[in-house]
């Protein structure tokens, strides 16, 4: 009796179609929460599942290493990214956006319409960039290959990468030995006395 | 590096040796007791559920409704029933219960009890559904003649006499002379006494003095210096030394931390006293012989100072 | 995040239902494409050429106005709007052609993120996001037009180190800004102001 | 002596764990054999069916390949019920206890117990917590202990036709992504809770498990570049064939000893050029051997690095600053209750057991047998097992129940995966916690150098030996 190969399987019509909408709205609907959930640690946490359905696609492209790759870095990276967030975001700071809100909406009838169409800019622009990529996507056709992505695809990537890439390889070291060395720098605290009371701020400072 | 390279090498060392201790702990014996199966041996002066003894030679009931422990009890946790005989003109005893509910087991009834009826068993397992179940009643008080002997060699208790064997009142008497002259005039009023009761009274006089150096320590009825009582301990213990079963108690006493206990201390010497009287039939009245005996050995010894 | 008069009066109910009136408009945009795509002889290709696309200009003004007039629910709308307009886009495509449609989404939601927020950490989320659409589009292009080759892995991997590093440096910058200002609102960032 | 408990302790383990095995076993052959043999009338005596239809080939194909994960969901909340009693027995021997064993057979009742009272207490949500998230982080955090297992279930069963599936060509990096999310389950449990003790043990465990992942990552990779490959199938297959070819004894650097041994104790002629096969291993010969031997005290001190990492990575004493019960209360899951703390306690001993059976595929050879392969040859083993093959060949040929390979392989992974969590037990009745500052220190100032170090002397030694791979 033959076993079935999970991955042709999965990588074969019906199921991978069914495999990719359910990803895809995951990852829309999240990304969606991500932009626009009111708590920026739950956008956080959001943004984390919209890099695991991502990286489930890089699964049905069969392309296991970036697929993996996605998952440590980020799971690990974002959840700085969120455990930063949390340390910098304090509830006082929403409260003012809130009430930023309710004072906008105070205004008198023309701003307020003048006001919606400024808000509505990105937006557009946004709806704009989408539709044409699609349009472009839609207009070239590539002439796509119908071959399968070998087994041997890590042993390929690594020898591309300490070969033909070296280069470009070595500059990402530097990059992020440089990253690194900056962001200790800026993240690093002065002075004991500046950390718990910070510089005038912006209220004296937008006059 | 050499530093450091030494001080990785010395803390791999120290946590394996740590790790080595721990693993050899697991072939040492638990100190855990499985409870319900191993129950640990207590001992004899463990103050568990009360019980009423018999006399473990003839099954006879100890106790006199003196009513000493109702008396005595903090806890107002005992409640005798007795009523005159109108025959022999003696108390009678209707019920005896306890409250274990209210109970301290401080063991105070204990040491007034003239016949040593009352006792501390090594009883611990009192659990029980309900509050009104804590009360015990004279039939679940009482012992079995079996128990009773058990807890008499266990205790080291001397037996009572059965009851029609002497005449309560002259026994007293003796009894009362006997210890007063122990505790007056040491060694002389020792030997003189009657070879009968010797170890008895020798016991009685030594329970005395270290009843009142208890006394001292532990509550403000006398007003003795501290100073005074490991000295007190010494000079009441001299004079019996002739006495076996006294120079054995003597011996233990000295063994014992004296300031740490002197109230265990205290305890069995009073038992002692207990016995000495209640084998005179010492019915009536024996508080009071025992304390003026107290008394006096407290004057003894405050003289030479 | 519009903030209007409806908004106020408007009770839940009534927002519910524009939400679920909207849910069946664009519902049945789809359904118009799948219709053409699935009829015989009606594959993609054979479709009226801008069909697509109008539709999604249809739906997007639906909700616009659903949205403004009916106070329907923000995020709600949006996620339809999004969903719906994706289904729309790559009904009956072949695979490439959604994944490369998802990938401009994900990048379109994560532009309009990076300008609307105000918060700079969600700021540095979009820009993850946009970041990672892109690579959905390189790992595309490997797969399905050079299979043998793996340029699209090497460069994707190029891409998360810099998104670690752009990660770190600017939530390093962030911190910093924060320290000194007290605030990580990206509308008071005036240190640049001269 | 304490004979009395340490035989109830072996005798308890060997007994729940035969039973677990055998009901493991015994599900994986239903649904993987048996089930698909008699829907597409493979079966012998029972039923013929001439050409099953695609659809039930298809079925039976589907249940071979959910196998694997079907094993591991019946195994692994078993296993969790028995590990919990077995740390918490081997602590009462280390400090002179009992331990529980009043219900069932020696206290195997007891953890069955556990579990069905924390499954009917009360499930509470704190007030102000954020309920999606705070249900969903259990989730998180126990999904990928399972699916994070696969490769190595096909390592550990010799790559038994029915594993097969589970494998994947990259699976070290798979095994270690997976066990790269659970962090993110902590910080969200900790912050969804409401709680500052439980925010401040999320933000510990997520600060202490990056710290860690790097050594404990470079550790792995160290012996992925010994080995040659990624995939866990292969790292085992190379290690075959005695305790002198596994990873943590430099990875195959002593091999060349191990095959001259039988020629140097006169076991065979010796006529055998044994200087020519040497010189096969060792091609610089005196280099060679000093570098052979480096090699095997930078893996040993890799082993215990990858310990120390999984240690921390697990969050286990004395790395438990997350739920520092002495400052903490419980850390993350204080606020959890009912069936979600009941999954974060089964995840815990799920993830020792993970992390322990890639310590024991990375570096203890998997399903080898330690006994070098010399020596086994030597022994009269062969007339047993043919005995016993001839006994049970109607099973073997057909059905495949018993397969004494695989059944071997199981054998010695339990003992060495056993042996790693006895270790762990050991060293949490042994060593207290660490202060957070001293973790930060001793993972950033000793740990992250010592892998690198150990890193490039491997890469620099392994030039000069041949090792497997």
């Amino acid at each position: 009796m033959e076993f079935v190969n999970v991955q042709e399987l999965v990588s074969t019509g019906v199921a991978e179609a069914l495999a990719f909408y359910f990803i895809a709205a995951l990852a829309i609907t999240l990304s969606i929460g991500v932009i626009s959930d009111k708590n920026v640690i739950r956008a956080g946490f959001l943004l984390i599942g919209v890099f695991g359905g991502i990286s489930g696609l890089f699964f049905l492209l069969q392309a296991q290493f970036i697929a993996l790759a996605q998952v440590m870095i980020y799971a690990v990276g974002i959840t700085l990214v969120v455990v930063i967030a949390l340390m910098l975001t304090n509830p006082r700071l929403q409260n003012e956006e809130a009430e930023e809100e309710a004072i906008a909406s105070s205004e008198p009838a023309l701003l307020k319409f003048l006001d919606s169409i400024r808000n509505g800019f990105p937006g557009l622009v946004a709806w704009i960039a989408f539709v044409t990529v699609y349009m472009a996507i839609r207009s070239e056709h590539w002439e796509q290959s119908t071959q399968t992505i070998g087994e041997d695809n890590i042993a390929v990537i690594g020898r591309a990468l300490t070969t033909d890439y070296s280069l470009p390889f070595e500059f990402a070291s530097v990059l992020l030995l440089a990253a690194l060395i900056g962001a200790i720098m800026l993240a690093k605290a002065e002075k004991v006395e500046d950390t718990d009371t910070p510089r005038e701020g912006i209220e004296s400072g937008s006059n | 590096m050499a530093n450091l390279l030494d001080r990785a090498v010395e803390s791999f060392k120290r946590v394996g040796e740590g790790l080595k201790t721990v693993f050899m702990h697991s072939f040492r014996e638990p100190t855990t007791q499985e409870y319900p199966e191993k129950i640990q041996d207590l001992a004899p002066h463990f103050r568990g559920r009360l019980a009423l003894a018999v006399n473990p030679d003839t099954g006879d009931h100890l106790c006199i409704s003196c009513r000493q422990c109702e008396r005595v009890c903090p806890d107002k946790c005992i409640e005798i029933t007795a009523h005159k005989s109108p025959e022999t003109n003696k108390l009678e005893l209707i019920d005896f219960k306890i409250d274990h509910g209210l109970c301290m087991f401080c063991g105070l009834c204990t040491e007034v009890c003239p016949t040593t009826c009352i006792i501390n068993t090594n009883d611990f397992e009192m659990a029980d559904y309900s509050r009104e179940s804590l009360i015990y009643d004279i039939k679940r008080l009482t012992l079995t003649q079996d128990e009773s002997t058990y807890y008499f060699d266990k205790k080291e208790l001397p037996r009572p006499k059965p009851k029609a064997a002497a005449k309560p009142a002259a026994a007293a008497g003796a009894a009362g002379a006997a210890a007063k002259s122990a505790a007056a005039g040491g060694d002389a009023a020792a030997k003189a006494a009657a070879a009968k009761a010797a170890a008895a009274k020798a016991a009685a006089a030594k329970a005395a003095a270290a009843k009142a150096a208890a006394a001292k320590t532990d509550d403000g009825e006398t007003k003795a210096e501290p100073k005074a009582e490991s000295k007190s301990e010494e000079k009441a213990a001299e004079p019996k030394a002739d006495a076996e079963a006294a120079k054995k108690d003597v011996v233990e006493a000295k063994t014992e931390d004296i300031t740490a206990e002197p109230k265990a201390d205290a305890e069995a010497a009073k038992k002692d006293v207990v016995e000495a009287k209640t084998e005179d039939k010492a019915a009536e009245a024996p508080e009071k012989d025992a304390k003026k005996d107290v008394k006096e050995a407290k004057a003894d010894e405050k003289d030479p100072e | 995040m519009e903030a209007t008069s409806s908004v106020e009066t408007r009770s839940d109910f009534t927002r519910f239902i524009a939400t679920f009136i909207y849910a069946v408009i664009v519902a049945a945009g789809v359904a118009i494409v799948f219709a053409k795509t699935t009829s015989p002889g009606g594959a993609r290709q054979m479709m009226s050429i801008d069909l697509d696309i109008w539709l999604f200009a249809g739906i997007t003004v639906a909700g616009i106005a659903l949205r403004y007039f009916f106070a329907a629910y923000s995020e709600a709308v949006k996620v339809i709007a999004c969903l719906g307009g994706f289904l729309i886009f790559t009904i009956g495509h072949d695979p490439m052609t959604r994944y490369l449609t998802l990938s401009a989404l994900l990048f379109a939601i994560g532009m309009y993120g990076m300008v609307k927020s105000r918060n700079a950490v969600r700021v540095l989320m979009s820009i993850e996001l946009m970041l990672n659409a892109v690579n959905i589009n390189l790992i595309t292009f490997a797969r399905y037009v050079d299979p043998a080759g793996v340029k699209g892995h090497l460069f994707a991997i190029f891409i998360l180190t810099v998104a670690a590093a752009e990660a770190a440096v600017g939530l390093a910058i962030v911190l910093s800004i924060y320290r000194n200002l007290a605030t990580v609102d990206m509308d008071r960032f005036n240190l640049l102001r001269w | 002596m304490n004979a009395a408990e340490i035989y109830k302790l072996s005798r308890l383990a060997i007994f729940w764990l035969s039973v677990t095995f055998g009901a493991v076993w015994v599900a994986c052959w239903g649904v993987g054999v048996f089930i698909p043999s008699l829907i597409t009338g493979k079966m012998p005596f029972l039923l013929q069916v001439d050409n099953p239809s695609t659809t039930v080939v298809f079925i039976a194909d589907l249940l071979r390949s959910l196998t694997p994960i079907l094993s591991l969901l019946v195994f692994i909340p078993i296993n969790a019920m028995f590990m919990v009693l077995f740390e918490r027995r081997s602590l009462a021997l280390f400090t002179v206890r009992m331990g529980p064993n009043r219900h069932g057979f020696d206290g195997l009742a007891q953890t069955a117990a556990d579990a069905v009272k924390l499954l009917f207490k009360e499930d509470i949500t704190p007030r102000g917590a954020d309920a999606f998230m705070f249900t969903l982080a259990p989730i998180i955090f126990f999904a990928p202990s399972i699916f994070g297992a696969l490769p190595l279930l096909a390592a550990v069963t010799n790559n038994h036709d029915l594993f097969k599936v589970a494998n994947l060509p990259t699976g070290i990096f798979y095994i270690l992504a997976a066990a790269s999310i659970p962090v993110v389950a902590l910080v969200m449990a900790g912050w969804a809770s409401n709680n500052k003790y439980s925010l401040v043990g999320g933000l510990r465990s997520a600060a202490q498990a990056i710290s860690y992942e790097i050594p404990l990552v470079l550790s792995l990779v160290t012996m992925c570049l010994l080995a040659g490959t990624l995939d866990v199938v292969e790292i085992v297959e190379q290690q075959k064939g005695g305790i002198l070819n596994w990873n943590i004894l430099g990875g195959g650097a002593l091999s060349g000893y191990d095959k001259l041994a039988p020629y140097w104790l006169n076991l065979v002629d010796t006529s055998f050029d044994t200087s020519a096969m040497f010189g096969q291993f060792y091609p610089v010969p005196w280099l060679s051997s000093i570098m052979a031997f480096v090699l095997v005290i930078c893996t040993v001190l890799l082993f215990g690095l990858y310990l120390t990492g999984a240690c921390a990575e697990i969050n286990r004493i004395p790395f438990d600053l997350p739920e520092a019960e002495s400052e903490l209360v419980s850390g993350y899951n204080t606020e959890y209750s009912g069936i979600k703390f009941a999954i974060f306690f089964l995840a815990e001993f799920t993830n020792l057991f993970v992390v322990s059976s890639i310590a024991t595929v990375m570096f203890l050879g998997g399903g080898d047998n330690p006994i070098p392969k010399w020596i086994l040859d030597r022994l009269p083993l062969e007339p047993i097992s043919n005995a016993l093959g001839s006994l049970l060949s109607p099973l073997i040929k057909d059905l495949m129940f018993i397969d004494p390979a695989t059944f071997w392989a199981a054998f010695w992974v339990i003992v060495k995966v056993y042996s790693i969590v006895f270790f762990a037990i050991l060293v949490r009745g042994t060593l207290p916690r660490f202060r957070i500052d001293q973790l930060m220190d001793f993972g950033w100032k000793r740990l992250i150098p010592l892998a690198l170090i150990l890193f490039v002397v491997v890469v620099f030694a392994r030039t000069w030996v041949v090792c497997h791979g």
